[in-house]
């Protein structure tokens, strides 16, 4: 059985058509992440299966439930959306017991809840405010606080922690996943954050243009992104890409021969014209031979340091732990195994080992 | 505040100064004025000399002037009650996605573009027991309908009421749909994930959420039922009798018609201080909240 | 429709029924003639349209000595209003543009004042207005009825501009500031092309103000320029000859006609600018 | 010079007749600016009136009438006309209660225009024959006749509730059952001990029963739809001026065979007068002095006089002119007219601000509608509150 | 000779002070940046560089110029604003060429100006669209086209690229890294983004309350925190703490000891009570040997793993490259080098070594 299953949603804005056929299913505990440029539809998905807009075709399962025209009171889900949208006419406590009141949970035990939820996330010293009077970061946890007041069948998160700095981020972070680990409440969750979506993401569905591009574990997401797109939209700094022609049995890049392995080979006879070899930052290591390049930049960020260098075949971006020695202009070589090596065809942009 | 640096500090008081000392002047001299008349023997015409208090004395003992004061508290209250209820109503109605909305807005607003030396007439029609509304009952054969209050000294403000209500409830509507308008679509949303019915959300969360709008509304009323005057005119003059008489309209008629220009001016000046009284602490406290 | 829908809809046309019930009256009887008026019920449909009444009204109706109609004092009224409302509406722009991105030392105080301005009764102020007037040459001449109405619309349009512009962001001066834009620059290119929505909001609270305006009208205006409420007033109300109840209801709607119109045309930019913030206090 | 006239002819009728007047001083080389206000009978004008004065910018003749002549001129600003009024014989040419209230001082300082007399009973003919009564000469055949025409199925009496009706009601009453020196000791020179006085109390009675006979649809009603109630048989009479003629005769109605006209009740012997005037303002200007004396001469001029009276429905203020012109309902106002002017009973109409200085009226107006509509207040309040009133300054 | 000079800088809002005495110095050319938790102060300090606010006490001066009261239209000075502060009713391409257009710069070279920051910041399809219709990385790129359209002689730069998504961002960061080499135009950039932080500036200031707490090069700052504030504030996942006493000569938390080098034994000489001992998560490393733990929560983040083991002497997390074998429950040992740690004095708060 499935948890939420979402059967082939479109969606239509004054003939604009913003999702295009959308098939998603969870199991019941599930954690999705859905990531994807901004604009590609993410809210709109989110709102769908609230029930606060209705999908121009396609089916939404709750369950066993079809809850495609289920108004949204009428379906137990909470939500965190992007705007906040807090009542500005409530104090934090109100806001947060407002979804208990509705669902006639007896004063003391809202008290208890709003109590509860205000602890996790460091909101007590706010309680008696208006959203007004609140900093940003303030304001979307009150947001977050609403929804994790309740015990619903299913949460929705759209981009719960985008405002929040970096310190506080991760806590909340693994106050999140704590949460899910204990309620095990099915949970989809809009994020632009690469660490979040691979660390709190049970399956992540990268969006683009209305459409899943795909769909399954962070580890193929990262490891087998299925698309150029999905290849380049998870990853920072981004992949670096070659761009190589067949030469023989293997792949050539202005000249120089890129090294693949057996598989590798193996599926290259299926593409017809160019290729993308794609080659992740934390692949390339600086060694003492391999590709020849010249420093051009370097960006020391602490914990590691991402240095670019221009080669023949372009300039890569390698990503190497703690800080280098070398300096801008210097010579240096960097090596890769084919394992690491992504391969793409030029021309559908899709994988091909 | 927000207090930048500018090479010419001097040029936005400059350019405020005119209007403002202009307008400062027209109000407060006038003001002053006219508290210098409640004081003097103006009669017919404005005199300087001064009389002390008789005027205040006779205002005091004046019957008349408390049935004025009295129906500005009867009128005042159930028109900015009526108008901000009916108005809210109609806001809320409309909100409803009505496919007519443009038209119907139309109809509710159309009133305020009308004076009452237009509408005035009609309105005295339409609440005259023997032409307008109970005479049609009648015809229609509803005998025993009845519909007098205008002709009823008791209760002939509440017809001043009505047709002041039917004149500024589109503008409060307006107001109050404005304001529904402006708030953020996503806290509907959030209301309806929390589980609320659409009658509960206008009542928890959008009309509370309404209060900067029912503030400068209650404000414009206000100030429309404080100088209701047209209206009396056109609607009663006054009657039956005095019976509808406001301090608008007492003023008026002691100043201008009665040759009694310094009793009008101790009445003006009487209602001034009672309004000072009443919206100074609101200013007081609007514009202290902004700042904040 | 579901039953909800059928109240929503009961409840908007009763309401819309009680608002138009008067534009109704005096529609019906700007279209009968005066037998039908005289006999007739007021709520009674017109027989045929009789365009008699509204032919008087405009053009040979006496107003006084003139038998003229009200088509000269509609143009009076024109030309006091135009001026009336643009400076009333620019003075107004300036002053919410100051009291809200140039604050100083005690300019809340300022607006304060003025603001209590809007509740003084416009009947207090005509005796003395008429001296100054006098003092200074003004009186029963056009400009001192603009001046006028442009210092009782003061208030209220500050009041207008003011709550607009506290919701333009502060930091659009700063970036114009260090964009090397001065005091009018930011107020020409940034402001102003802002302010459309408030603009037309208060452009129709003057001009209904103002045009629908009959005491001052009456008393500040001169021979030669007096609005169209006062002729209209000389038409309907007089009290001691024959009353012509249709050209009375012809020429009250042909004096409505602008303000109508501007609210039929305008109504929907008007709670759009209403929207757009002036009411957000 | 020019001439700027403050007016509230606004109607047809009326500014008809008034374009002769204006004819008659262009002619004379003179330009007539016209500022006419109309509303609650002049109310309106006297607001403009008032500010004009205050900002020095005094018309040269404005419509005033009454005592209020007497107030203008006691702050100092009306001309003084003496020299036309002499050269054509003004005080020979009328009544001398009309003169004095011209006058300030013994000067000139108005001119006349007309009498409108206002204690009229008008009546439809054939609903009176109908219910088989005559117009009624006194008030108790005035209630008898009423309660015919109750039975017959007609309103007896068309009202209209405002002030100033109400007030002329009971100016008529308390002429009619007080008669004409009670009226003038009562509510002109107000005198305390006669509005004290037994008299009062049977006024305020006869007042309180006429009240009983008109219908409960009156307040607010303006006194013309009062007069289309009579015009159409709704109702038998109406107590009002001569102003009202010109409603029945819109309507096509005759006078004497459609409706008749008679003195109000137990007032055949007197006339309650309500002389339209224009008061005459100081002018720097010579030239503009020199047509403000023409324009007195005018108003003033039989032609003129004339003219505007049978426009209008009142009648001359001169004693000197021939009425054949006039319908008879005229022709009857001013034999009348002339009659109570030698018998001293030619009184001035309270109703319409001829008698009393404006405070007072007001008051005095403010309680007799209290009285009116109120039927909780007694006679003996009623007559204690008018004695207070009559004090108003 | 110093480009921009901050001395003694206070403001007062309505009773609160909210900078506390700001001293800040850097060389022309240089690259400063403003980091801190919310609230500290940092808008309000450019705010006053930019001369739209007044400081209630203290100089600043521009080169040699005290520009303390300087009208900020004649300041030279180009400023991205944290709110964008668009002109709503000019389109993009007028945003952008409004500041020449007022130093009357010619009409062609405007054209040609906004031409190139629009293709640096890739939003030439966007140049007729008025600020409403664009999403808020696109109205972030606008806003700082509008002062980098300019050639002024310091740019102020207040976090322009928070709104923008991880890839765009990255793009973005280098764009301003090269416009910098290129230009060496002083900056002063705020910032929430530690990477950011770390390799765009030459010099950070790490603001709280109101005071800097350390000024530094980026090396510096994260290798030597001044602070325990510092400490925490920089790096993610933040630094793990261990509560330690005094044992003989050297330092020991819950009876196990703790390792130190002689400069840091040298140093623990002058602290009075405990110590605070701390390990970036990067200084951990798993081997067969060492603080024994167990395993208590795994994030793979795709190019690294944070992995969380509960210890003797608490939770410690450690962030190691690629993915991990071990599963949560494991039990673990956990190493470190001396030369890692960060020595501070927990009353004080302040580094000891
Ligand atoms: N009510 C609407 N009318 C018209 N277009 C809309 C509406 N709501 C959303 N859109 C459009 O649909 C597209 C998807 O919007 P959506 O809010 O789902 O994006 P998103 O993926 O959540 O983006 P972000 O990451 O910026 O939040 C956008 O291009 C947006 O302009
Ligand atoms: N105009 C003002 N009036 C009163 N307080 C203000 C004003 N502007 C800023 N503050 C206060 O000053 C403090 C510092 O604000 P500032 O905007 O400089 O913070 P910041 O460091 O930029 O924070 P963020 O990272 O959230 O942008 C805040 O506590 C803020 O509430
Ligand atoms: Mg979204
Ligand atoms: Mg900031």
């Amino acid at each position: 059985m499935q948890a939420l299953k979402i059967e082939g949603i479109r969606k239509t804005f004054h003939q604009t058509e913003i999702l295009k056929g959308i098939d998603i299913a969870i199991e019941p505990g599930e954690f999705l992440i859905l990531v994807g440029p901004s604009g590609c539809g993410k809210s709109t998905l989110l709102s769908m299966i609230a029930g606060l807009e209705q999908p121009s075709s396609g089916r939404i399962l709750l369950g066993e439930r079809d809850i495609t025209a289920l108004p949204s009171k009428d379906r137990d889900i909470a939500m965190v959306f992007q705007s906040y949208a807090l009542y500005p006419n409530m104090n934090v406590a109100q806001n947060i017991a407002f979804g208990l009141e509705m669902r006639k949970v007896p004063k003391p035990e809202r008290a208890a809840t709003v109590a509860r939820v205000a602890a996790m996330l460091q909101i007590e010293h706010l309680l008696e405010r208006r959203p007004a009077q609140l900093s940003g970061g303030q304001r979307q946890r009150v947001a977050m606080g609403r929804a994790l007041a309740r015990a619903p069948q299913l949460f929705l998160f759209d981009e719960p922690l985008s405002n929040l700095d970096a310190k506080l981020r991760v806590e909340m972070r693994a106050e999140i996943k704590l949460l899910h680990q204990r309620t095990r409440t099915t949970t989809v969750y809009v994020t632009h954050d690469q660490v979040e979506a691979m660390t709190l993401g049970d399956r992540i569905a990268v969006m683009k243009d209305g459409q899943v591009q795909q769909f399954g574990t962070p580890h193929e997401i990262y490891t087998r992104p299925a698309t150029v797109f999905v290849a380049e939209f998870i990853g920072s700094p981004q992949i670096n890409w070659i761009a190589a022609q067949r030469q023989g049995a293997g792949l050539a890049a202005h000249g120089l021969e890129l090294g693949l392995n057996g598989e590798q080979a193996a599926a290259l006879s299926a593409v017809g014209g160019e290729c993308l070899y794609g080659l992740r930052p934390e692949a390339l290591q600086l060694a003492g031979e391999g590709l020849p390049g010249r420093v051009h930049m370097i960006e020391p960020t602490g914990p590691e340091t991402y240095l670019c260098a221009d080669t023949p075949v372009g300039r890569l971006t390698a990503r190497v732990p703690g800080e280098v020695r070398e300096r801008v202009g210097d010579a240096v070589h960097l090596r890769w195994v084919p394992e690491a090596v992504h391969l793409f065809d030029a021309g559908t942009q899709r994988r091909v080992a | 505040m927000n207090t930048p640096l500018a090479r010419t500090p001097w040029l936005p008081k400059l350019v405020l100064a005119p209007s403002f000392a202009l307008g400062l002047a027209f109000i407060y001299g006038l003001m002053a004025w006219n508290g210098y008349l409640s004081f003097s023997a103006s009669r017919l015409l404005p005199n300087y000399e001064w009389a002390g208090l008789v005027h205040y004395q006779a205002l005091w003992g004046n019957e008349r002037w408390w049935l004025a004061l009295r129906n500005l508290a009867v009128f005042g209250g159930l028109f900015i009650g009526g108008a901000m209820a009916l108005g809210l109503l109609m806001a809320v109605l409309l909100d409803q996605k009505v496919r007519a909305e443009g038209a119907l807005r139309t109809v509710f607003l159309y009133p305020m573009a009308l004076s009452f030396i237009v509408t005035g007439t009609a309105w005295k029609w339409i609440l005259n027991p023997g032409l307008g509304l109970e005479k049609l009952l009648h015809d229609w054969g509803f005998e025993s309908a009845q519909f007098s209050w205008l002709i009823d000294p008791e209760m002939a403000i509440y017809c001043v009421v009505i047709a002041a209500i039917w004149q500024s409830s589109g503008f409060v509507m307006a107001l109050f749909l404005a304001g529904l308008r402006s708030i953020d679509d996503s806290i509907l949303k959030a209301a309806q994930v929390d589980g609320a019915s659409l009658p509960r959300i206008y009542w928890r969360i959008l009309i509370p959420s309404l209060r900067p709008v029912f503030f400068s509304t209650l404000m414009i009323v206000a100030h429309l039922a404080i100088k209701s005057f047209d209206l009396v005119m056109a609607l009663t003059s006054g009657g039956p009798g005095y019976a509808t008489d406001l301090p608008a309209t007492f003023m008026y008629t002691m100043a201008f018609t009665r040759g009694q220009i310094g009793l009008g001016a101790a009445s003006a000046t009487m209602m001034l201080a009672t309004l000072a009284a009443i919206v100074v602490p609101y200013l007081y406290s609007e514009l202290r909240s902004k700042k904040a | 429709m579901k039953p909800h829908r059928l109240i929503l809809w009961g409840a908007l046309l009763l309401l819309a029924l009680f608002f138009l019930l008067p534009l109704y009256v005096m529609l019906a009887t700007a279209f009968k003639s005066m037998d039908e008026v005289r006999m007739g019920g007021l709520l009674s449909l017109p027989q045929a349209l009789d365009f008699g009444a509204w032919a008087k009204a405009w053009g040979t109706a006496c107003t006084g000595m003139q038998c003229g109609g009200l088509k000269p004092y509609f143009w009076n009224s024109v030309a006091m209003v135009v001026p009336a409302v643009a400076i009333s509406t620019a003075l107004g722009a300036l002053n919410g543009y100051v009291l809200t991105q140039w604050r100083f030392r005690g300019s809340e105080l300022l607006f304060a004042l003025l603001l209590f301005g809007v509740f003084m009764p416009m009947q207090v102020v005509l005796l003395p207005m008429s001296q100054v007037l006098g003092w200074f040459g003004l009186a029963d001449h056009l400009g001192g009825l603009v001046l006028v109405h442009v210092l009782a619309g003061l208030p209220s349009t500050t009041l207008f501009f003011r709550n607009y512009y506290l919701g333009v962001p502060g930091e659009l001066l700063k970036a114009a500031q260090l964009d090397g834009a001065g005091f009018w620059t930011f107020f020409w290119r940034v402001l102003l092309p802002l302010s459309g929505p408030i603009v037309v909001v208060t452009v129709i609270w003057q001009f209904t103000a103002i045009w629908n305006d009959f005491l001052y009208g009456a008393v500040f205006s001169g021979f030669d320029n007096k609005p169209i409420t006062v002729g209209l007033n000389n038409l309907a109300n007089t009290s001691s000859s024959v009353k012509e109840y249709n050209v009375d209801m012809a020429g009250a709607l042909i004096a409505a006609l602008p303000t109508l119109a501007v609210y039929v045309l305008a109504g929907k930019y008007f709670v759009r600018g209403l929207t757009a913030g002036a009411v957000k206090g | 010079g020019e001439v700027e006239v403050l007016h509230w002819w606004t109607a047809g009728g009326e500014a008809k007749a008034a374009q002769g007047l204006k004819a008659s001083l262009q002619a004379k080389g003179h330009s007539w600016k016209d500022f006419a206000v109309a509303g609650g009978g002049g109310d309106s004008a006297m607001t403009v009136l008032k500010s004009r004065v205050v900002s020095g910018n005094a018309p040269a003749a404005a419509q005033i009438k009454g005592p209020s002549i007497q107030e203008w001129a006691r702050e100092g600003l009306l001309a003084n006309m003496d020299a036309v009024a002499k050269a054509e014989n003004w005080d020979g040419v009328l009544p001398k209660v009309v003169s004095d209230v011209m006058k300030h001082q013994g000067q000139y300082v108005a001119a006349p225009v007309n009498v409108h007399r206002v204690n009229w009973l008008w009546a439809n003919a054939e609903v009176l024959k109908k219910a088989g009564v005559k117009p009624p000469s006194s008030w108790d055949e005035f209630f008898t006749a009423a309660e015919a025409l109750k039975k017959a199925g007609v309103i007896p009496l068309a009202h209209g509730g405002q002030n100033w009706q109400d007030f002329t009601t009971f100016e008529s009453v308390a002429l009619g059952v007080g008669g004409a020196d009670f009226y003038k000791k009562a509510l002109v020179q107000l005198d305390a001990a006669t509005i004290n006085s037994a008299t009062m109390d049977k006024v305020l009675e006869t007042f309180r029963r006429v009240k009983a006979y008109t219908d409960k649809n009156a307040p607010g009603r303006d006194w013309n739809l009062a007069t289309a109630m009579v015009i159409k048989g709704e109702a038998g009479m109406q107590l009002m001026g001569d102003w009202a003629k010109g409603e029945f005769l819109a309507a096509g109605k005759a006078p004497g065979k459609d409706f008749v006209c008679v003195a109000a009740p137990g007032t055949a012997k007197a006339f309650t007068f309500n002389v339209d005037s224009f008061a005459l303002f100081k002018l720097k200007k010579a030239d503009a002095q020199a047509a403000q004396r023409d324009f007195a001469s005018a108003v003033m001029s039989p032609a003129f006089q004339e003219l505007f009276n049978l426009n209008k429905g009142s009648i001359p203020v001169r004693t000197d002119l021939k009425m054949d012109k006039f319908d008879d309902c005229a022709k009857l106002s001013n034999q009348d007219f002339l009659a109570t002017a030698k018998a001293g009973s030619l009184v001035p109409s309270i109703a319409h601000g001829m008698a009393v200085p404006s405070a007072a009226e007001g008051a005095i107006k403010d309680v007799v509608s209290q009285f009116w509509n109120n039927d909780t207040m007694t006679v003996a309040q009623a007559k204690q509150r008018i004695a207070a009133a009559a004090k108003t300054q």
